[in-house]
């Protein structure tokens, strides 16, 4: 019975909104969906902000390794929780918006979150690198043509290509370095990323049916509680 | 270019002077402009736009003769039984089809198309009145509703096939194959197992991908009794994530084994979650990493940590952008259809793999739709084989969506 | 309090970028910062979006249609919470399958039309130039390697004989789309750094013109 | 080993308090030092290659650094770099040229401050071109981000052509309508009405009082819509929604990255020009004569490429060498 209930929910909304996209006056339905899924979401930030705040609590209670870190953590979260339910340095009142210009939300989302988040983000370029020197290598065909590929889109973006093969006649332009980029980009490239598509298609809608008739329910949990 | 410029100004004062007094130019006050005019659209049809919910209406005419060197665009104009007109749209010239979709159903409409001229607008006749009204099935997309239903019968009966006792055959996949080794290798090192499911919500189909996927992982860490570590960036995934771990610690025999902490939240953020799994990968590190799920710029970054540390690595992805740097640094990598498939493939369930079946079929069709499609179209094109026209049509009319 | 915006900023950036060092203090520091800060920023984003804005105006705006509705989503959010309850802690799966089975019924059909169908559709269309030489090689190597990556994908039947050889070609052409995507992203991440460092030196130590 | 850790971030903090407090600025190389550092950084190369080849590949920390002085390096040269308008971004520059004065052009940002150095210069070159032409943007985000990254472009406008500070209205001219959450839903709802999905601009003034939305009540009154993307939501989900079902005419920037995935799209014609990454909004900048940041860091930015291209020559060769020798 509490196994039942949630596997018929899943297969009733599942098809309903499958269907819905053939019935023009049940399009709304997709959308009041986003409209649903917002609203639980909150309510579970619940039970994942309280997993944050257990975890971190404790840590620093038992004394763990670094539990100094987690203090910060804590403290951060508080604080962020504080300014922003209150609405601090915003427009006053409950209408204004949590994250106007002034407010410390906002004050710390430009200082602390934006610095952060772009350097995490651009380490990337130092990954990339690394992953360059040591991981594309010609090991065997399927390698070769990756690195190929990606070489000549590498040089095609950039100014490089054009200074290497500008020379090249205007008969066989196809060869200069920017326009075969836009070439592997145009053909095979479009080739392979449709046969991904529509594989990944194909994919979801299998996915999706084992899910709506109910022959993959481990996320439903165990059966004793 | 100055003069060009000038011109439109003046044309675009005209358009508003003209569209609040459009009804009255229409019915006479022709003589009001003394310079020549374009000459106007003609056969301004509107009506019903067919298998929606009575939302639009579509508005189709001539070009004007002047189309294009003598004119700027077209303007069109919307009124309802009695009332006035109005401008509800400019467009450029070679124009000749507006989707009016900001109408009220069961509201008479009636329109006429302006050409605008460099000297000012010529109004066309009105069209008839159009009512937008909503149609109960959209018979518009009945080719998707055919292959839709083609394709999951197709699933469905193989899935029944399966479950009457008949053998399928599914091809080994490399990466799945590695997994139970994977986890092996954790035990014998006494180390996690690094767990990743992308850093989407629920609501994306990749996640519930990853969760299915880790019902299925989280039962060989069970029989194992290895160690799985699951940090994860949206609550309704620990959620979910929690129930998974959970049920299949159960089936395996152990409830006792499984633990709360194994799944953590860390933050919704996505560069403040990769810090955070970053930092786990240095300090715990992990002997195996999956992957599994949607991810987006940091797939490099965690991939390489991955392998600084070490780690055996295998991911997978529906996404073609980050799939070439799991390639490249993760041992092994699912990509796109291999990831949905995934989980059927490992629970050994013959119905589920019944399914994988299915999708063969999918890909049959889609096959024979390309072969098809393009042979006729080289020979019709081509080499202007007559006969193969209507072959083309019919897959043209098969594969396009309205 | 902008000198001081500024120096923060530098120091938080100087921070991760020292991970690629070696783990140390000042990552871990930025990294609890991080974590703490955002999980609060995502929070408060929610909640007043989702559930003041979109809930509670909703069903207080008496003209909503959707009233209703919103009360149900009420309702299973308020299930979700009973996970902290022991006893009824079953309920919270309502909920889950209600997001999962909506998701997979939703995204069902916008794969299967957007990915699947379309990109048939799409490969044999003609093309806006057909004609030339060129474009005939185009629009068949397009043909050709989704239908080599689609036999690539299938599950029926293991790689062998000419079989085999048909999904090996659609490996490759997986391998261009790969490759064509790292090509691609290189450039991109390196202008992330550009502009960090623009952020270090311009900004923060004004050395930059 | 702690002494040694202390020694680095010392030595580290040291020479950046200089930089701030004592080097003159800025700093510009002579095109002598400019090509002595060039040369420079090559023999390292070299260097690295030899050591490769002798089968001793060098760290990855050596990677990090030798990616870091080459990003860094350009910023102080003066080189000139010959640019190739592709057909995409050219298709952008031709539809935004061929609007007339006063057409109303949507224009989402969906991306925010980590895609900034590709994006923003499209954002700004185009923000620019549109002010100077009369032409009326409405601004939006699909990303909580993205109306602040639309306020900087604006800003960056004013400041760069501060003439357009009196000329340009707030409310008549252009309007930043802030971001709404719901992804495509968004969109979608926008289809059926803009003031649904926003009822007030970022500043709280009411839809209905904004002069420039007088007559805009879905994409049926928008001329023309540009999308600045770094991913989902994004270029997709706008050609999904917006171009699939309302007919809105759309083009696109961005990042390079998120570019190869819209290629489709491009190609079926249901996207008007594309505009990727920092070379893509460095031709752009070059169509609109506008240039700014990214031709500055187009030079940095070849750098960083010669390097990975280096270093991916590097591994291969010496991957090469040696399965020849163990063969």
């Amino acid at each position: 019975m509490k196994k039942q209930i949630p596997i018929l929910i899943t297969a009733t909304v599942g098809t309903v909104l499958v269907l819905s996209v053939f019935f023009p006056p049940a399009k709304m339905l997709g959308e009041d969906f986003s409209l649903f899924f917002d609203i639980i979401a909150v309510f579970a930030f619940f039970l994942g902000g309280g997993n944050l705040v257990r975890v971190h609590f404790i840590k620093v209670y038992r004394r763990k390794s670094d539990w100094v870190y987690s203090v910060v953590t804590l403290v951060g979260f508080t604080m962020m929780l504080a300014s922003g339910l209150f609405k601090l340095g915003g427009p006053p009142g409950i209408s204004g918006s949590v994250t106007a210009d002034g407010s410390y939300l906002n004050t710390m989302f430009i200082h602390i979150i934006a610095p952060l988040s772009s350097t995490m983000y651009a380490l990337l370029a130092f990954f990339v690198a690394s992953a360059s020197y040591r991981a594309f290598r010609a090991k065997n065909r399927e390698a070769t043509i990756l690195l190929i590929a990606a070489f000549v889109i590498l040089l095609g973006r950039t100014p490089l290509g054009m200074m290497a093969t500008g020379w090249v006649w205007e008969s066989l332009s196809i060869f200069q370095i920017p326009n075969l980029a836009v070439w592997v980009m145009n053909v095979p490239n479009l080739a392979g990323q449709r046969s991904i598509l529509i594989g990944v298609g194909l994919g979801v809608v299998a996915m999706s049916l084992r899910l709506i008739l109910g022959m993959d329910r481990t996320y439903l949990g165990g059966d004793n509680d | 270019m100055l003069n060009r410029v000038l011109l439109l100004c003046l044309a675009l004062v005209w358009t508003v002077s003209v569209s609040v007094t459009a009804q009255d130019v229409a019915e006479g006050g022709i003589d009001t402009l003394s310079l020549p005019l374009p000459a106007p659209a003609q056969n301004v049809v509107a009506a019903n736009h067919v298998y929606d919910d009575g939302e639009v209406i579509d508005v189709n005419w001539d070009k004007s003769p002047d189309d294009p060197e003598n004119i700027l665009g077209y303007i069109v104009y919307r009124a309802e039984t009695d009332g006035a007109f109005d401008s509800i749209r400019t467009l450029l010239p070679g124009e000749t089809f507006f989707s009016d979709d900001n109408v009220e159903d069961e509201i008479p409409y009636k329109y006429q198309i302006g050409v605008i001229g460099e000297n000012g607008v010529s109004l066309s006749g009105e069209s008839e009145l159009a009512v937008a009204t909503w149609e109960l099935f959209n018979f518009g997309m009945w080719n998707t509703f055919l292959w839709m239903f083609v394709f999951c019968g197709s699933v469905i009966g193989f899935i029944i096939s399966a479950k009457s006792g008949r053998k399928l055959y599914i091809r080994k996949i490399g990466g799945l194959e590695a997994l139970e080794e994977a986890v092996g290798r954790a035990t014998e090192m006494g180390r996690p197992i690094l767990f990743i499911p992308g850093i989407l919500d629920m609501d994306d189909v990749q996640t519930l991908a990853a969760i299915t996927i880790l019902g299925k992982v989280a039962r060989v860490v069970a029989d194992y009794d290895s160690k799985i570590r699951m940090p994860v960036s949206r609550s309704l995934v620990l959620t979910a994530a929690r129930e998974t771990i959970k049920e299949s610690y159960t089936s395996a025999g152990r409830p006792d084994g499984y633990n709360e902490d194994m799944v953590q939240y860390v933050t919704d953020e996505q560069f403040g979650y990769v810090a955070a799994v970053n930092g786990i990968m240095v300090r715990e590190k992990p002997a195996t990493c999956l992957y599994l799920g949607a991810f987006f710029a940091e797939s490099l970054i965690l991939a390489e940590t991955g392998n600084s540390i070490g780690a055996i690595q295998i991911a997978g992805t529906a996404r073609p952008g980050q799939l070439p740097f799991f390639v490249a640094a993760c041992d092994y990598t699912l990509i796109g259809e291999e990831l949905f498939a995934a989980s059927a493939y490992l629970s050994e369930d013959p119905k589920q793999l019944g399914s994988l079946k299915g999708q063969d079929v999918g890909k049959v069709i889609a096959m024979f739709g390309l072969l098809v499609g393009t042979a006729a179209m080289t020979l019709s094109v081509a080499w202007q084989v007559p006969a193969t026209q209507w072959i083309l049509d019919l897959m043209n009319n098969l594969f396009t969506t309205n | 309090m902008e000198t001081f915006g500024i120096w923060l900023a530098a120091l938080l950036t100087i921070g991760i970028i020292s991970f690629l060092y070696k783990d140390n203090v000042l990552y871990k520091a930025c990294e609890s910062i991080f974590v703490g800060i955002s999980a609060g920023y995502w929070f408060i984003t929610y909640y007043w979006d989702n559930l003041y804005r979109k809930f509670y105006l909703g069903v207080t705006d008496m003209d909503n249609p959707h009233r209703f509705f919103l009360w149900i989503a009420f309702a299973l959010g308020v299930m979700m919470l009973t996970r902290l309850i022991g006893k009824i802690g079953w309920l919270s799966r309502w909920p889950l399958a209600f997001i999962v089975g909506a998701t997979a019924g939703l995204y069902m059909m916008t794969y299967f039309v957007s990915n699947a169908f379309v990109q048939v559709g799409a490969t044999i269309k003609l093309p806006p130039d057909f004609g030339s030489v060129g474009s005939y090689i185009s629009f068949g190597m397009i043909a050709l390697g989704t239908f080599s990556g689609l036999v690539y994908f299938f599950f029926s039947k293991e790689h062998k004989g000419v079989f085999g050889g048909t999904a090996k070609l659609g490996i490759w052409f997986l391998m261009v789309t790969f490759g064509a995507s790292f090509g691609y992203t290189v450039m991109s991440r390196m202008s992330l750094m550009l502009g960090r460092l623009d952020f270090l030196f311009g900004e923060w130590l004004g050395m930059i013109n | 080993m702690k002494t040694k850790e202390f020694i680095v971030t010392a030595i580290i903090i040291v020479v950046l308090l200089l930089c701030k407090f004592v080097l003159p600025k800025p700093i510009q190389f002579s095109p002598t030092i400019s090509w002595i550092v060039t040369i420079l950084l090559g023999l390292v190369f070299a260097f690295i290659f030899y050591l490769t080849i002798k089968g001793k590949p060098v760290e990855r920390r050596i990677v990090f650094l030798l990616v870091g002085i080459s990003l860094v390096v350009p910023f102080f040269m003066q080189f000139k770099l010959p640019l190739k308008i592709s057909p995409e971004v050219q298709q952008v520059y031709d539809k935004l040229a061929s609007l007339p004065p006063g057409s109303k052009v949507l224009a989402s940002f969906d991306y925010d401050p980590p895609s900034a150095p590709e994006l923003q210069p499209m954002a700004e070159a185009f923000v620019k071109y549109a002010f100077e032409h009369d032409i009326k943007i409405i601004m939006m985000g699909l990303w909580p981000q993205g109306p602040q990254q639309a306020n900087q472009a604006v800003e960056a406008a004013f400041e760069e052509n501060p003439a357009l500070r009196d000329q340009v209205k707030y409310g008549v001219d252009y309007v930043n309508l802030g971001f709404q959450s719901g992804n495509e839903f968004v969109v979608l709802r926008m289809g059926e009405s803009f003031k649904s999905m926003f009822p007030s601009d970022l500043n709280y003034t009411p839809y209905d009082s904004i002069p420039l939305l007088k007559n805009v009540s879905n994409f049926s009154n928008i001329d023309w819509s540009i999308n600045f993307s770094a991913g989902k939501p994004g270029t997709v989900e706008w050609i999904q929604v917006a171009v699939d079902r309302y007919n809105l005419p759309m083009s696109a920037g961005n990042t390079a990255v998120q570019a190869p995935m819209v290629y489709p799209y491009l190609n079926a014609g249901q996207l008007l020009g594309l505009m990727g990454g920092m070379s893509g909004a460095a031709e752009f900048e070059k169509l609109t004569n506008l240039p700014g940041k990214a031709t500055t860091f187009l030079l940095s930015q070849t750098f960083a490429h010669v390097v990975v291209i280096l270093f991916i020559i590097i591994g291969n060769v010496a991957f090469l060498r040696s399965r020849k020798e163990t063969k």
